[in-house]
């Protein structure tokens, strides 16, 4: 449970990307093995979706329908986590709010994605502005959730040493209270990032757009055309791979470099 | 506190309600005085009769008492330097003496110099869970001193520290106190460091703690480095109601 | 196996809640049919036309319903599937009745509504009918947006879109609330040579399964083929069916039962099979590279007769 | 922030009722509004939903869904919470393990839920081990993630304390491990039951089950039937409500009692 | 440590990575020295020149240095009692006390009766946040004294008390020392308590803390009631080699 000695910022980068390799190398032989027992064409192995992988991304369709639908990820995202945000801080810090709000939060984090697509879209038609926000209002609730209980679990020392040192509502936000969310914050992210992707595959495909990766899964579905659907997949995985290489873990490193 | 109005403090009764197996129990009774401007008021008593939560409710972070508290000015600048350090420990000591006062402040020119003079020059950029204990409580030492408060509430502030540091400290204590009209309420079991430091002693019982003793300490500036007349006056105060 | 029943009488059919085909299983059962040609049905209720595939590869129905075309796809992906047909039935594009869109060219620049998606064949067939017709790719003369048909049926009604090409029962409905065919799919077929115009809905089971199958799949053939001559002649067990269509009044109960009998079809002929290897033809040059993409050809071997 | 006076459990637990009851009445009262302003058959007023439900519910048709989709929700749920926890405090506590299962993480975590719905039934066939499976396997790498986040936050004061006092794994995780991560729990559980809800209803709808709240919503919006859709949401989100109100609440409040 | 083998300390070196903007820095250079069986060494030196570093050598938590420890046994029954309390907050202190040792353990049966000697009577049900902090430094100790162990490694633990707790709290280690036979690593700042309690008294300096002095106190267990020849030994001790 105790960390092992801490290496410098370049070792340690090598480092993790030393086990990022190890451990992808051995997920696609896991994944090849698994391909050659079952031998059946529901399980393609990694060989077949590259291929698959290859064709999509020559015809451009791969590219096309990856950067709309990683636009619509990525405005869905940062909307939901920052209301969602907004509104978790709100109810966790005022037991009040809390009690009152509560009963809301419930209903609207168990409202199905359907209930909230359909009528999403037939209230503001089918537009790009529609997609977003049904994703968003999908995952709102979900990051409220995931906020009120850690500004549910902010310290009271330090809330009160920030009141007699009249840090004021900003500097509070901002230097007592989000550091203290961080976790949070990154569980909401991470959890998040994978349920808006998630749930923009399902608008794509029943709010009728013409493209976007979740158009391409679902089509390929209705064929049951298992390597296409894989390839798709992982080229947003291969995305978010590079996004939490390059960008999360750096930055969760960085945010919790004071903890002994 | 230019005014010159007295802190006026009357706590009728301060309760805790019963949580966890443990029963209600009732801390402060009847706990009333008042502290004129400029004194240093020093608060003793055995460990868990009250003094944190009277600080508390003097600062206003507990107000569920009854009682009231009259700070003798509408917005009298305080500072709390509590029991525990209190340091944001996601901020490097300096960052956290920075923080506590408002941006381009002109006291915060004085952070680097409280800084040495507190003995934290290397590791002034260190994050608090990477020093030891002794320099989190200078730090948060730092940060109450830098304030220039009109009422300072301080919390055993020199515990853990080696004599001649807790000694520096002191005196940086009293050269604030003497070069500002400032307003000291100090809680500490030194009682050498007490009357040392204190105009007047507070002696708080344990058990529903009420007043026990209020006694000045009688002793010149240049008394208080004398360890004889410091002993003697200390028999004087402690001595006549023996403690327990 | 999932497939390896004690009974070979025994056939499992998925069957969409309230779909068109639960109306022929429904009619089959109440006229004890299935006795009578020897089958034991077992229906298998899926929520939606999606769950088909799942329902056939995960081995809890031998027989779904959907397209040949979907089947050929399947035989190109090394799944060898075999069709029997079910239905003809064809959608439409339909305009509020006041709507300004009196012709097909009158599309031009109005949000169109496709059911499905863009690769949907009843919208490759339309396109290939533009072309034809107006020398344009209706993508990019009219503004299509794709969805869910119940979405664009909602849609159409508030007036987001001016028209729609839907699935025939959505047609049928909306035909019946006074809205107006602009053009069928049926007479798209004719306008592309189409004739006669096979079904392109049926009965599809795995070939690998066919042997043990065959006995069940002809009894149920059989009893479709003589269930269908009794909805196409007499109202007597439309009146039975009459709850589960979920018509709204007795207009759109006529236009549901006029829609469905327009689909009925007999075995699958020669004839049929000629038509729609030019079905085929027409898609795979319309530019379905979803269908052209993964290799899929036109292959005799897809569909079944019985006594064939 | 700072909290109010604590009152006796009765008295706390009378006045959470009325909070919860002043704000359902002001939801329900929203929604007749806006159902009355819109007057649209999109939005079905709380008394046509309410009439569908009395229908549904007379004919059994509601409890025999219900019942079964409440079995697989709480199969499934608990199930990746289990497994959810155990895999996100192992990653969480070991920098190692972290390094290695972070890419494999990423993985489950963004492979879409149709992907696995159909493998799984491809796989394992129609069963109902199917259904919880492929549920539990879409939710796992979310608690997984979570957790982790918590695990990344224990106390290394707490962990040395347990040490030197030879607590020992079973006792360490108990009264150590487990206490500091019941608010990230409390956060997996909360967005989790509403997430695994939504993937039984999916998997109801594509996985060819003839019976469950997924098949009969997504039959209904076969027939945009929206009165029934959200009968059944609104059947499961009072169910949801109890359990919130019974069982989540008053253990929160106990498991946070410690906190001044 | 019925052997009677010493607890043998050697850190050639410990150093402390930069993180954060502060320099790398090297806290321990060769501080090496033995512990025999029933030695009560007490260690003292200035705030922040590594005594906790060197507790949490010796106790196993902090692995990262040049050096060895042997603890003169296989597996020594060894008790640390941090600098902060580091209680379960989620536990009562009653439970907290239960906790530290095994189910079932004859020791558990103590509990309540240690728990009245450190003054928690009523307090025992309490949560930890709870009560005051002198409470919860109570509670620590209480939860130390009860393992009876062979090697006692204690963190300043008297401060935050008020003298007659502290003077109590102190008696009863001392009753625990002549019980048991335990071997005693004790660090504080109070130089008093240090030479009343301690048999030999090692100082470190400050920066790259190295062993300044290393002096046995000569004192038997009377006359280290005896307030005069405390402080003369006091002076022998500390004055001979002035501090800072
Ligand atoms: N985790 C850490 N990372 C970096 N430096 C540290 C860390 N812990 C302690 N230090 C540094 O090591 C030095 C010694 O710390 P230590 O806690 O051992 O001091 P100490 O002698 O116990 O002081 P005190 O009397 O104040 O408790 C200090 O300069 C401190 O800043
Ligand atoms: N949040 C709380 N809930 C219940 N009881 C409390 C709480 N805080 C303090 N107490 C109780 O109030 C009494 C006084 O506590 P307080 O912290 O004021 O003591 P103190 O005089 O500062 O003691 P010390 O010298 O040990 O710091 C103690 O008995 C303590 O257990
Ligand atoms: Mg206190
Ligand atoms: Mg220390």
């Amino acid at each position: 449970m105790l960390p092992a000695r801490k290496l410098s910022p370049a070792g340690a980068t090598a480092e993790r990307l030393l086990w990022t390799l190890a451990s992808l190398t051995t997920l696609v032989a896991l994944w090849s093995l698994a391909a050659m027992i079952s031998d059946s064409r529901h399980l393609p192995g990694p060989m077949k979706v590259l291929e698959v992988l290859g064709q999509e991304s020559a015809s451009g369709a791969l590219w096309s329908n990856m950067s709309i639908t990683l636009v619509r990820v990525a405005c869905a995202f940062f909307l939901a986590m920052l209301i969602g945000t907004m509104i978790g801080i709100a109810i966790g810090s005022y037991k009040r709010a809390d009690q009152f709000f509560d009963s809301w939060l419930v209903l609207f984090l168990n409202l199905p994605a359907l209930v909230i697509i359909a009528l999403s879209y037939v209230w503001l038609g089918t537009t790009e502005l529609t997609a977003i926000m049904a994703v968003a209002i999908n995952k709102i609730p979900n990051v409220a959730v995931q906020m009120r209980e850690g500004a549910r679990q902010l310290s009271r020392d330090l809330s009160e040493m920030a009141k007699l040192y009249n840090f004021g509502p900003w500097k509070t936000l901002r230097h007592v209270t989000l550091p203290q969310l961080a976790p949070f914050a990154a569980a909401a992210a991470r959890s998040g990032l994978a349920l808006v992707w998630k749930i923009v595959l399902v608008v794509e495909a029943l709010g009728g757009h013409a493209t976007g990766v979740g158009h391409q899964i679902h089509a390929a579905f209705g064929n049951y055309d298992v390597p296409t659907i894989l390839a798709y997949a992982l080229a947003f995985i291969v995305v978010i791979q590079i996004v939490e290489f390059g960008i999360l873990q750096p930055l969760q490193a960085r945010v919790m470099r004071w903890r002994r | 506190m230019a005014s010159g109005n007295p802190v006026r403090i009357r706590v009728k009764r301060k309760t805790f309600p019963a949580i966890g197996g443990r029963d209600e129990n009732t801390v402060l009774r009847d706990v009333s005085f008042e502290v004129s401007p400029r004194e240093f008021v020093v608060l003793t008593g055995p460990s868990g009769c009250g003094k944190s939560t009277l600080l508390n409710i003097v600062a206003g972070l507990d107000t569920d008492y009854e009682g009231d508290i009259d700070l003798g000015a509408a917005h009298p600048r305080m500072t709390f330097i509590f029991q525990t350090p209190r340091l944001l420990p996601w901020r490097t000591i300096r960052e956290n003496l920075m923080l506590s006062l408002p941006d381009g402040d002109p006291r915060q020119n004085n952070v680097d110099a409280i800084i040495d003079r507190v003995g934290l020059t290397e590791a002034k950029n260190a994050y608090p869970e990477r020093t030891s204990l002794g320099m989190q409580r200078r730090a948060a030492l730092a940060r109450g001193f830098i304030q220039e408060p009109d009422i300072l509430l301080m919390d055993e502030p020199f515990v853990s520290l080696d004599d001649p540091t807790a000694q520096g400290l002191r005196e940086l204590l009293v050269d604030l106190w003497n070069s500002r009209p400032t307003t000291v309420m100090f809680v500490t079991h030194d009682r050498t460091e007490a009357v040392m430091l204190g105009t007047r002693i507070l002696r708080l019982a344990a058990g529903s703690a009420s007043i026990k003793a209020d006694e000045s300490v009688r002793l010149s500036p240049s008394d208080r480095t004398q360890r004889d007349k410091v002993q003697a006056e200390l028999k004087r105060i402690f001595e006549s109601t023996p403690e327990t | 196996s999932p497939a390896a029943h004690a009974d070979a009488r025994k056939l499992r059919v998925a069957s969409v809640k309230f779909g068109t085909l639960a109306w022929l299983l429904e009619t089959i059962q109440a006229e004890k049919l299935d006795e009578k040609y020897n089958v034991a049905l077992e229906i298998v209720e899926t929520a939606t036309n999606q769950s088909s595939p799942v329902a056939l590869y995960g081995g809890s129905a031998d027989v779904v319903v959907t397209d040949w075309p979907w089947a050929l796809r399947q035989r190109a992906m090394g799944e060898a599937v075999k069709f029997a047909p079910f239905s003809g039935a064809l959608g439409a594009v339909v305009v509020p009745a006041d709507s300004p869109i009196k012709t097909f060219a009158d599309l031009k620049d109005k949000k169109l509504g496709v059911a499905g998606s863009s690769t949907d064949k009843s919208w490759l067939l339309l396109r290939a009918h533009a072309q034809k017709e107006l020398g344009a790719d209706l993508a990019d003369y009219a503004k299509p947006q794709y969805g869910a048909a119940p979405l664009l049926t909602e849609q159409l009604k508030d007036g987001r879109l001016d028209a729609v090409l839907n699935f025939w029962t959505f047609t049928a409905r909306l035909e019946a609330q006074g809205f107006r065919r602009l053009i069928s799919m049926s007479d798209v077929m004719t306008s592309l040579g189409v004739d006669p115009q096979p079904a392109l809905v049926g009965f599809i089971w795995k070939e690998g399964a066919q042997a043990e199958l065959l006995p069940a799949i002809n009894g149920l053939l059989a009893a479709a083929r003589e269930a269908n001559e009794l909805l196409a002649k007499s109202d007597a067990p439309w009146e039975r069916l009459r709850p589960m269509m979920k018509a709204a009044d007795d207009k759109e109960f006529a236009s549901l039962k006029a829609g469905y009998r327009a689909g009925i079809r007999d075995y699958w002929s020669e004839a049929d099979m000629k038509s729609a290897e030019k079905i085929m033809d027409i898609l795979l040059t319309a530019g379905d590279a979803e269908l052209a993409g993964k290799g899929t050809r036109f292959d005799p071997k897809a569909f079944y007769a019985p006594g064939a």
